[in-house]
């Protein structure tokens, strides 16, 4: 049954990745990407690690895909590439390196990986328990996780920044109409 | 894992989507009898006794409305926009403990620490990340709003929807606070030692501030009335679902209360002791003692379900009430409240939580600082909101008028 | 206490050069300022020379260190004066004439536009000089060098709307320059075999600098083992430093830009192209004496080309109309005799005719000045005549030094030029004492020749009327005047025993030059003195009976007998001619060849060229930065590629 | 239980793709996306070995690339927003000048 649903996921994973980067429209790309991102919170699932399950369906599916589909519909951004293209050679040569950059890491990841399955047993039952996360976060990983913590930190800024200069420039643009409201999350 | 565990998970889920659909459909009742009552009206009462066919009438009518799909829109996405939004609001009941029902018959296990064998039929999955796949599932209920307002390429629809994006996305983190201030009062994350923990004490009392800011986000997030200016009418013609009519309108429709009854009962479950009341055990215990452990098993289930069962009326009656009552909020004045009200109130509360359970040894004792702590910062809060900001940036038509008048 | 006083002494000038450059406006002020500190340079020198007078013998050395100006490795200079008998007695005459030419310069620059400027220049002169004379170190030395180079150079060119004057700064500038590469090479060639720059040992923040010229005499010995060596490494250095003095001290074959540096005001002439700078490469000579006498064959150079000088220069004096021409070629002869007397040996009687020299050349030129001032810009000869009776001051000081140039007893020039003389005679160097007496005769022939010319007959050109110059011109004369008369004291030689000023000169420089007295030789003197006034007469009895015989514009009265021979004197043998024709002329073919073709084709070719490949190149090159985004991503793909492959393939 | 190298494999082929939309698309945001994709491999690949290895500092590791990919696509998308402002384009091929 392991086998059943690893191929079933992999193959919505894969089908969405590709339909991702195939698909003209920008929210139907994003859409298939939200896909391969449900595939993959699945695919955590069954190597037991249920917490990055729900960080990936609450942060990626959650957050960051709002996102991406909020900017495309802000923007009109859904079809951009009507246009003719102006390097016309460099889709082949990308599909050749993409073959040789997929024919190098599948080699080593038959060569990398272990064709065995993982192992099992009382150490693997208690594996992927988010309390054995959470103390690794607190005393192995403090300094990383205190970082990333800057990093959101300085993001929120650079993103309010980024904001706050449009706004003044609209203002100056068209005065005495209030800055829209930002709905910046 | 087995076929018949597979069968009887099969077989809950059916029971529970079933069971959700119709307590749907008669919310719907519910409500507008209620709202009827608060107007001072009557309400529905013509379709059977009491107007108790209401719903199926209701029901009736959707079907058999014309399927229109509008020529501009994104077809697919059109179509699966309903199918998005409904999936969430039903399989956030994956985690929610209706009650204890322990299927082998020991009704002890229900009230011991541990999830593990505690078999439970009235809850389909006790998983150890209960508390965050709520949040999961919550935020992932944002496409459907989103890509059925995108979909339908009506300008009001996608205001509606970018207004739900950014309304949804705001009050996710308001939510987030109140949570995981219940998660650390109560050091788990699944959803049945919540339950187990508020044995003692009820979360509300701990986690009073954090249960307003539920209550006030959870309203945001399924998008209700004084929070519901996504479907405003009177701004968007309806918002989101303008272009959705017949059984696919009537999923967003199902979707939104689906979703109300959701979070009223993760309410339940985090602030009001999920299934349990006082008593609970000691009626287990009298039945064991009177017609053996099958019997007190059922008698403890049917007790835990009916209790949890009350618990969500009372939070139903709650949010029609709200509904009935307070008008719909501007739409900066919500962006403000969401990040410059709840979302510092919450990460206060978080604070005082952590240095509450940390300083003070006695649960009890740390619950009633932090209950006093929650009143008091909710006091200060109002305090500093009281007066409510002079309207400098509306325009009204007696000052053009004048203006005119004056010829400037 | 002289550790400190003798800094004083370049300062005080410094200071004016600063007042006059940046504060003072005014022409009065500024020569006020100017004399009055060269002035009081002037007294703090007797002062420090009266303190070192009161010293041992032995200890009269006074190094005065600043800080140290270059140290680098082992290399350490200091920024540091020097202060002994030798110093003592240039300094003494660079301030003393110095200051009388300033207050000369106050009459004569009477007037001038640029006349704050041109204070701010002779006091930055006196500087430097002071500079150059004081020096502990070669180095300090040259910049003092390179000092009153530049400040000659500002100067013959002070009025540089004139062409002349402008062209005759070039010249001398870059005559000089010749002399100054040789100077260099001297001092790295020093450095390079005694690792030090400094004259004598000195201490430098605790630290025993050794100088060089100590260390000549046993260390030229040890480092280079075989004698010959010895003496090669000692020519080598004394021959490129005697190419130094040669265009410092305008000596054959560079003498020919002092001529021409006439073209500047003539109190310049007196201070720098007479008295003081043309000196430098005397005194310098001097001044590393022990280098030059470890080298015999630079020695019989050095003489010789002060003999060849001290000829040219004379004979060319003969033939010029100019005034002041005549007095600068006369400049090159005496400083001829001068370097010839280092060449011989006779340090302390060069140095002596040096002094001497200063003071009755710088009376000389002073006194032709006042002749030009007094007819009215007048330079020519030809149109002078009968001043005696127009300007009886200038002339009986003029008929002074003009004695004692020709060595007239018992004038200064008379005792220095015999002791050179003498000593010639003594050390056996019969040649050489040949052609000197010979310039000698040529000197008293061409200054009877000038008096006759400016002061005797009558006025030839009746254009102008001549008057006496002022009193700022005419004390300086005077002051000068006594000098020339009396400056022989300082050195007589023993006429007879028990004489208590004898050689007060040569005893006083005895603890730098390590020099005795020469002897008198009584016949030499009849000699000398019997030539020097019978040619001296001769030259101006010749030009007052022919005086009618000289027109303006004319040819001279001598070229009737001479013929050719004439103009060749009058050219200075050619030399200038030669020097054009080999160096200017081909020098000009290739510059315009270089200018006009070269550069053109060559130079502008190859950096068009370059800039074209490079625009070519980039054209090509800007294809790959076009700013898509995609396309760098696919050039990074590809360098993933690549390097993932290789370390797949090493892996393997 | 399903080998690692099956992950892993299913990793690197996820990866590919999203590098080939990086190269081929030209629309900044699927391009993004594509990013985002490439670091989803990674993860996927991250998580297998922790299975493997029954070593929870994959998953840590794999929070930590979550973490920052949220600041990431924050900036990134306000950036954006911003090209898009002055450009009225998201297409990236439009943002070849190095001035605004």
């Amino acid at each position: 049954m392991d086998f059943v649903l690893f191929f079933l996921t992999a193959a919505i994973a894969l089908a969405g990745a590709i339909a991702m980067i195939v698909a003209r429209n920008a929210v139907h790309s994003a859409l298939f990407l939200l896909l391969n991102f449900g595939a993959i919170a699945v695919l955590f699932l069954l190597l037991q690690s249920p917490f990055l399950f729900t960080i990936q369906l609450s942060i990626y599916a959650g957050a960051i895909m709002v996102l991406f589909l909020f900017v495309v519909m802000l923007l009109g951004a859904e079809q951009v590439e009507a246009a003719q293209d102006k390097l016309p050679w460099q889709q082949p040569l990308a599909l050749v390196m993409g073959a040789g950059l997929l024919v190098i890491a599948m080699i080593t990841a038959v060569r990398g990986g272990s064709n065995d399955a993982p192992p099992g047993g009382e150490a693997a039952e208690a594996f992927g328990d988010p309390a054995s996360l959470g103390e690794l976060l607190f005393t192995k990983y403090l300094l990383p996780f205190q970082i990333t913590g800057i990093i959101l930190l300085v993001a929120v800024i650079g993103v309010v920044v980024l904001n706050q200069q449009r706004n003044q420039a609209q203002t100056e643009e068209t005065p005495g109409e209030r800055p829209s409201s930002s709905v910046q999350p | 894992m087995n076929w018949l565990g597979l069968l009887i998970i099969i077989i809950q889920s059916v029971v529970i989507a079933l069971a959700v659909t119709t307590a749907f459909a008669y919310l719907t009742l519910f409500e507008r009898r209620l709202l009827a009552r608060f107007q001072n009206r009557v309400g529905p009462n013509r379709a059977g006794p009491n107007g108790f066919l209401q719903p199926v009438a209701d029901a009736v009518k959707l079907f058999f409305k014309e399927d229109i799909v509008p020529s501009a829109a994104d077809k697919a996405v059109y179509l699966l926009a309903p199918a998005i939004a409904v999936i969430p609001a039903i399989i956030i009941w994956a985690v929610i403990p209706f009650g204890c029902l322990n299927i082998d018959w020991n009704y002890r296990a229900c009230f011991a620490e541990s999830s593990s064998g505690v078999n439970n039929i009235l809850q389909i999955a006790d998983i150890n990340v209960g508390v965050l796949y709520l949040l999961a599932i919550t935020s992932i209920g944002v496409y459907g709003i989103t890509l059925a307002g995108w979909a339908s390429n009506n300008k009001y629809s996608m205001m509606g929807g970018i207004r739900s994006t950014a309304q949804l996305i705001s009050y996710e983190l308001a939510l987030g606070t109140a949570v995981l201030a219940v998660v650390m009062t109560f050091s788990t994350l699944s959803t049945h030692e919540l339950v187990y923990h508020q044995g003692t004490l009820w979360g509300i009392v701990p986690q009073f501030l954090a249960f307003v800011i539920f209550m006030i986000a959870s309203t945001a997030e399924v998008v209700r009335a004084p929070f519901d200016l996504v479907e405003a009418e009177q701004e968007l013609v309806g918002g989101y679902n303008t272009e959705y009519g017949s059984m696919k309108f009537a999923l967003f429709f199902m979707t939104e209360y689906i979703k109300l009854i959701a979070v009223s009962a993760m309410a339940v479950t985090f602030f009001f002791g999920g299934w349990r009341f006082p008593g609970l055990e000691m009626l287990g215990a009298g039945v064991e003692g009177l017609a053996g452990p099958v019997v007190a098993s059922i008698a403890v289930g049917l007790a835990s379900l009916g209790s949890f069962l009350l618990k969500l009326v009372g939070f139903l009656f709650l949010s029609v009430w709200i509904r009935a009552s307070w008008p719909r909020i501007r739409y900066d004045r919500l962006m403000d409240l969401g990040w410059k009200w709840l979302l510092p109130l919450g990460l206060i509360n978080l604070a005082a939580t952590a240095v509450a359970f940390v300083l003070i040894e006695s649960f009890v004792l740390a619950s009633f600082m932090l209950l006093a702590f929650s009143l008091l910062s909710l006091a200060i809060a109002a305090g500093i909101n009281r007066v409510p900001k002079p309207v400098d940036n509306v325009t009204y038509v007696s000052d053009v008028r004048s203006r005119a008048e004056t010829g400037q | 206490m002289l550790n400190w006083l003798i800094w004083l002494i370049p300062l005080l000038p410094l200071l004016g050069f600063l007042l006059n450059v940046f504060v003072i406006r005014q022409e009065r002020q500024a020569g006020l300022v100017a004399s009055a500190l060269v002035g009081g340079s002037f007294l703090l020198a007797v002062v420090a020379t009266v303190m070192l007078g009161g010293m041992p013998e032995e200890e009269r050395r006074v190094q005065a260190i600043a800080w140290e100006w270059i140290g680098t490795g082992t290399m350490s200079i200091p920024f540091g004066l020097l202060f002994d008998p030798l110093t003592s007695v240039m300094v003494l005459l660079v301030t003393g004439v110095g200051g009388l030419i300033h207050v000369y310069s106050l009459g004569y620059m009477h007037g001038d536009p640029r006349v704050v400027r041109y204070f701010a220049y002779l006091n930055l002169f006196v500087t430097m000089m002071l500079m150059l004379v004081m020096a502990n170190n070669m180095l300090l030395l040259f910049l003092g060098w390179e000092g009153v180079g530049l400040c000659s150079f500002l100067l013959i060119g002070f009025w540089f709307e004139r062409k002349v004057a402008a062209a005759a700064a070039v010249k001398a500038f870059v005559v000089n320059r010749i002399g100054d590469a040789a100077f260099l090479l001297a001092m790295l060639a020093i450095f390079s075999h005694f690792g030090t720059l400094t004259f004598y040992d000195v201490e430098v923040n605790g630290q025993i600098i050794p100088g060089f010229l100590e260390q000549v005499p046993n260390l030229l010995g040890q480092t280079f083992g075989p004698e010959w060596q010895t003496i090669a490494v000692a020519t080598g250095i004394s021959f490129l430093l005697l190419i130094g003095a040669t265009g410092k001290s305008a000596q054959f074959p560079l003498f020919v830009w002092l001529p021409d540096a006439m073209a500047g005001p003539t109190p310049v002439s007196a201070l720098i192209h007479a008295a003081t700078m043309v000196t430098a490469g005397v005194y310098m000579m001097a001044r590393t004496e022990p280098i030059f006498v470890a080298s015999p064959a630079t020695q019989s150079w050095v003489a010789w080309i002060g003999v060849l000088t001290a000829l040219i220069a004379g004979t060319a004096a003969l033939a010029q109309w100019d005034i002041k021409r005549v007095l600068a070629y006369s400049t090159v002869s005496q400083l001829g005799f001068m370097v010839a007397a280092c060449g011989m040996g006779a340090y302390a009687a060069a140095i002596f005719h040096l002094l001497t020299h200063g003071i009755f050349k710088a009376l000389l030129f002073l006194g032709s000045g006042s002749v030009i001032h007094g007819t009215h810009d007048t330079q020519d000869m030809r149109k002078m005549g009968g001043l005696r009776t127009a300007m009886p001051t200038t002339y009986w000081t003029y008929l002074v030094g003009a004695g004692a140039l020709a060595g007239i007893v018992p004038l200064a020039g008379f005792w220095s030029k015999d002791e050179i003389l003498a000593h010639a005679v003594s050390a056996g160097y019969w040649p050489q004492l040949i052609g000197l007496f010979i310039a000698s005769l040529l000197t008293a022939f061409y200054m009877g020749r000038q008096v006759s010319l400016i002061f005797f007959g009558t006025q030839r050109d009746p254009h102008y009327h001549a008057h006496e110059s002022g009193r700022a011109m005419t004390v300086p004369l005077v002051i000068l005047a006594v000098g020339a008369a009396i400056a022989g004291l300082m050195n007589l030689p023993t006429l007879f025993s028990g004489m208590p000023a004898a050689h007060l000169l040569t005893d006083w420089l005895k603890p730098v030059l390590h020099e005795e007295a020469g002897k008198f030789n009584p016949l030499l003197a009849l000699f000398a003195t019997i030539g020097a006034v019978g040619m001296g007469y001769l030259g101006w009895s010749v030009y007052t009976r022919n005086a009618a015989k000289v027109k303006v514009g004319g040819q001279d009265p001598a070229y009737y007998y001479t013929g050719d021979i004439w103009d060749t004197l009058e050219a200075a043998w050619y030399v200038d001619t030669l020097y054009q024709r080999a160096v200017v002329g081909p020098f000009r073919t290739i510059g315009n060849f270089l200018a006009q073709v070269f550069d053109p084709q060559g130079i502008d070719g190859l950096v068009v060229g370059t800039g074209r490949f490079f625009g070519w190149v980039a054209t090509g090159v800007r294809q790959l930065q076009s700013g898509y985004v995609r396309m760098y991503a696919l050039v990074f793909t590809i360098g993933v590629v690549l390097v993932l492959s290789f370390m797949l393939m090493i892996a393997w | 239980m399903v080998p690692t190298t099956f992950y892993v494999l299913l990793s690197a082929v996820l990866f590919t793709i999203g590098v080939l939309g990086v190269l081929i698309r030209r629309n900044a945001i699927v391009v993004f996306m594509s990013v985002e994709l490439m670091l989803n491999a990674a993860n996927l690949a991250l998580v297998a070995y922790a299975r493997e290895r029954l070593a929870v500092d994959g998953q840590v590791l794999v929070f930590f690339v979550i973490t920052v990919a949220a600041a990431e696509v924050a900036v990134g998308l306000a950036l954006l927003v911003a090209i898009f402002k002055s450009k009225r384009t998201a297409d990236i091929d439009e943002v070849s000048m190095l001035r605004g």
